[in-house]
């Protein structure tokens, strides 16, 4: 399907609203609202809104810890989701998973998990159930770099394949594993190599170009709905963030990573501001209409925080719901 | 007329049989359990009756066993999935303790997650020290999973239908030392609910607690007890999470004396969870201290002798009863 | 002179730097442990103190990091690896269990299986069901493993430097709120043996036995006690397996009552394996049934009132040693 | 190295040793005399003996539970190793371990293991060592095609690529994992091919040719040794029986087989029919000289018998032994 003038400025104003999301989650976290930690995807909102734009209101995502953009780019509820974060009764997860546990089963997006890897078999499994229901539905699996050198990645790609099922894994390759760079971390720094050793194709595609991510996912989807089998996707990002909010209140959090580098990347490899001199060029933005959006984004931001923090806490007894059925 | 009487692992196969004939939900997968039926012949027949669209033989990856059963269960199936054998349910922990017990927590309680995984376990055929360990204490630390161990071809039809029918992870632990053995067994549908001890002798004088292989040894020396003139109560508990304390409880309360026998190595096995709740709550009930018969801590060893050794038998029964009278 | 202060992690470090200037086959590998000094920071400094040829970052492959320790166990060195979180023990439970713990079982004895494995365990955090569990449980149910888990910064020093002299593998598991936590840690070259408990407080009213992070809300809950004329003697037991049962035993001979507390899910915990033990070994010296003191068994919410309400503080312990008395 | 005609006879006599070694042991297992299994590698033995020829003395050897071959082509006492088969006092583990826990750390054999895959890592570890020693050394890794499907083998080759570990690694692919055929098995079902995702080389041998194993191994042993990190062998070999002696002995324990495929193989996959063949070829070999070798292989093997029936039974204090040091 073609992008029409209308469908890219509505993913720009959804990258927008990402980035407000988590630029605002780092404000509040600083100020002591969020439990735990949390993974914030600046730099990667191409991929979120690129993938699930291309996804079928059936198909299925299983993400990651770094995963509040895979939401918001398929339009959950942003209040319940950073409610959740803040670890609130009146979140996604009764305030009792926070950031790294995240799902929206209205809209099909089954669940983040806090084990690196640990959603890549859960994908499989996903797809196996569309393959012995005979639905048209696809199973998306988000999962990073670093996730790729898990045990998990191998089993899980090698039985898909096998099995040809229907999944479209989405390797977002930020170049980091928490403080690993990539060349101490992948022997193969391509990663979308690895898809030979199980005789599925991969493809590498620049996640700062939202349109290139929304193509190669639409064909990869296409691929598993007409039963052609996995693939693999490596989508080269840019962490413009530490690991974690949690490291980055660490005093030296940053510093394995090469100076200049984070400012570098700023300038040059943010997806948003790459995407908005795109969207100018074309003559589909200009300053009014941005601001416009930018404004739309924000509100939904600052409704969603007002009322995550007007929310109350959970209850006691709500710790032994859900344990069991 | 006379009972039918059934071998252990074909009363496996009737349940499961019985249960994917009554829900085209529940499919199977593993290592060697469609072609060939199972390592231990336990699965003999189902691909003959179903067909290998819900009757799959694996690969060697333990993960994606267990990660697919997950997602399956997530999204509506209700996969019985077998690791062939209970020592490797080391390779496939995350899968089972982080994601298949959490994940109607991470998820609000949206699914249900009815998966059963059936795996081989405890020793008695000289397979050594890889091939011979029972973790079921593992398993029962963890919240959000059930755990089964039958010691009758009866129990094991009736608590594997159960386990199958279960909206929860089940941990179906088979003793690969009673596979062979034969018992009565009806034809028709019927149920044993999980968490719900059996009574396998009554008596007055002592209570012996136990699960698994070491049941028929316990059996064994009742009757040599018996013939002393002791009197002892054989509970199978049969479930070891949910645990019928109660049954438990009543017995003690009778008989003011308590041996808990299990196969697993003694230091750390489940034996202790029960000795630490009937003390607790029988405590002016007990005449002796509680005594529990169990493996040697050491490893298994493969020769017959040694194994026979290591491994409880009446002998420790005996003097275990004897301790407390 | 005031003795020196320094943190839990500070110790950690500074026993790994004493040993691995001790001797050169001491050496590092784990995720981000080297560049950032581990994700807790308790191995800061230890790279620009040895370099990268014995202190490595490795990529998100926990089978590998453990498999290649005993790998190199077994050829003479003496790894002291880590896995970030004790919940991703899940991933390399058979490289643990069925690979470390074996070795020398499987050659005859031939090597040394020197190794530690150092793990953040617990909760407290705010991190959530799958980064706050403890599973000393587990590996105390195993033979050929020992389980240290200390409280102290001197507890720590001492014990870590004992766990890489020995010639066995070693689960090492720091709780992760301890390590901002300070105490005196004299400079010297100290050890303490492996299988040592350590009697925090002497009392003669009951004895709380305990390990891990509750330690200090257990001496909080005895300072408390005192104010109120109850007198508790507390063990800290520090080493898991081997287990000092003497010292449970000496203290329990005097108090005739009897507390277990720990972090860990109370079904199954380690708590039940001492109850099990001293009731056998202690049965008439008991005044009344032993109390456990531990985590709700649910998991674990990263809601901060949630957290605090499951798992155990010094409220639970006082409630427990009311109950003996 | 060039192989000289002697070279080629004893390695002539040592294939027909594995092979006399094995079918004896089937034998003896049909009467009783091996406790729990053991899996022999006939058909195999060209990978055994061209691998270990091209080995150095100090090079280690890690492999699985079908190693029979690989210890004798490495010149292991075969006495010792059929009496620990046969579960006696005098075997390499004491009579404790059995067929898959054999060692010989006189000949660098550091052991064999029950858990496919298991020595993947751990052989890794031991390169590690060679490198952090500077050992003119390479770790020999032995594994089947079922075993490169388990996660282990994904992170034990990135991780032995990434730092350049000497390791060679040798999948003998006999095209079937238990009876899981190669194309239910390995989505790629070129082995080698996998070599690529981790930056290695990888190379595909013919099993039935000893010559060409001994060439390929050799050179992956040079480039090892010369620093340029690992290799992956793949070598097309063809299993001339079931599974394993347990499964052989099953009614119908090879049906999931083509029907004339054991008899195809026989005529035309046999390694030692081939060789001898080529032997015959190359004027090096006839009856006499044949028969003379195979006399003396008998030979080994009957005294290995001899003494293995003859060996006592291992002691009951035995089974303390070799858990910790
Ligand atoms: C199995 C496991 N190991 C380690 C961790 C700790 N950890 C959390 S995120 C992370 C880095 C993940 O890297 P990548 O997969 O590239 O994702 P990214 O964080 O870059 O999005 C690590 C090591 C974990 N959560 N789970
Ligand atoms: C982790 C694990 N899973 C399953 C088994 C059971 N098992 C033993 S051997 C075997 C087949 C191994 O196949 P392959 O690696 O090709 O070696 P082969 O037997 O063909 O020599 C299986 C499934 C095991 N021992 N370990
Ligand atoms: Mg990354
Ligand atoms: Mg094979």
């Amino acid at each position: 399907m073609e992008l029409t003038k209308e469908n890219l400025l509505d993913m720009y104003r959804q990258m927008v609203t990402i980035r407000l999301f988590e630029q605002n989650l780092m404000h509040y976290a600083g100020e002591g609202h969020v439990p735990g930690t949390g993974h914030v995807s600046i730099g990667e909102e191409a991929i979120a809104v690129g993938a699930c734009r291309a996804l079928a209101p059936q198909d299925y995502i299983i993400s990651t810890h770094r995963a509040h953009g895979h939401l918001i780019a398929r339009g959950t509820h942003i209040p319940t989701m950073l409610a959740e974060v803040f670890g609130k009764a009146t979140g996604c997860t009764g305030g009792k998973g926070g950031s790294m546990h995240l799902s929206d089963f209205d809209r099909n997006i089954l669940g983040t998990n806090g084990i690196v890897g640990g959603g890549i078999n859960i994908a499989g499994g996903v797809g196996l159930t569309i393959k012995m229901k005979k639905t048209d539905q696809v199973s998306v699996c988000f999962f990073g770099d670093g996730a790729s050198n898990r045990g998990v990645f191998h089993e899980g790609f090698n039985l898909a394949s096998l099995w040809k099922i229907p999944v479209v894994y989405i390797c977002t390759n930020n170049q980091y594993a928490m403080t690993l760079p990539l060349c101490k971390n992948c022997a193969n720094q391509d990663i979308s190599a690895r898809a030979t050793a199980y005789d599925m194709p991969g493809l590498r595609v620049d996640g700062t170009d939202v349109i290139a991510v929304y193509e190669a996912v639409s064909g990869a989807l296409e691929r598993a709905r007409q039963g052609g089998g996995p693939s693999l996707i490596e989508i080269i990002a840019f962490r413009l963030q530490g690991h974690s909010m949690r490291m980055d209140a660490m005093p030296d959090g940053s510093s394995y990573r090469p100076e200049g580098e984070i400012a570098d990347w700023w300038d040059n490899k943010d997806p948003i501001k790459i995407f908005r001199e795109k969207l100018y060029g074309l003559g589909y933005l200009d300053d009014e209409v941005a601001a416009t959006l930018e404004a739309a984004a924000k509100k939904d931001i600052d409704e969603a925080t007002e009322f995550a923090l007007n929310s109350p806490e959970p209850k006691p007894e709500s710790i032994y719901e859900w344990i069991y059925a | 007329m006379a009972q039918r009487q059934i071998s252990y692992r074909e009363a496996v196969a009737e349940a499961i049989i019985e249960e994917m004939t009554r829900d085209d939900r529940v499919f199977l997968m593993g290592e060697d359990i469609a072609v060939v039926g199972g390592a231990f012949g336990a699965t003999k027949g189902i691909l003959a009756a179903f067909g290998e669209e819900r009757v799959m033989d694996t690969p060697i990856s333990e993960t994606a066993i267990v990660g697919y059963a997950v997602g399956a269960a997530m999204t509506g199936l209700r996969p019985v999935v077998e690791i062939m054998r209970c020592d490797w349910m080391t390779i496939c922990m995350d899968e089972i303790v982080n994601q298949a017990a959490k994940m109607r927590y991470f998820t609000a309680g949206r699914p249900e997650m009815a998966m059963v995984i059936r795996t081989a376990t405890e020793g008695g055929i000289g397979l050594g020290a890889q091939h011979s360990q029972s973790f079921e204490a593992w398993f029962a630390h963890i919240p959000g999973l059930k755990v089964v161990m039958p010691s009758t071809p009866y129990d094991v039809k009736g608590l594997l239908k159960s386990a199958i029918r279960d909206p929860n992870p089940v941990i179906f632990m088979e003793p690969i030392i009673l596979y062979g053995t034969s018992g009565p067994v009806p034809k028709e549908d019927y149920t044993i609910p999980l968490g719900q001890a059996d009574v396998k002798r009554e008596g007055k004088d002592a209570t012996i607690v136990c699960w698994g292989a070491v049941t028929s040894r316990v059996m064994n020396a009742a009757k040599m007890l018996a013939d002393e003139g002791i009197d002892t109560e054989v509970i199978d508990i049969r479930t070891i999470r949910p645990l019928d304390i109660e049954a438990i409880l009543a017995s003690v309360r009778k008989t003011g004396r308590l041996v808990v026998a299990h196969e697993a190595n003694k230091t750390g096995g489940f034996g202790a969870e029960i000795v630490a709740q009937v003390q607790e709550k029988a405590f002016d009930h007990l005449d002796a201290p509680i005594q529990r018969v169990a493996a040697n801590d050491v490893l298994i060893p493969i020769n017959r002798n040694l194994e026979l050794m290591v491994l409880p038998r009446e002998e420790q029964v005996i003097a275990g009863v004897k301790a407390v009278l």
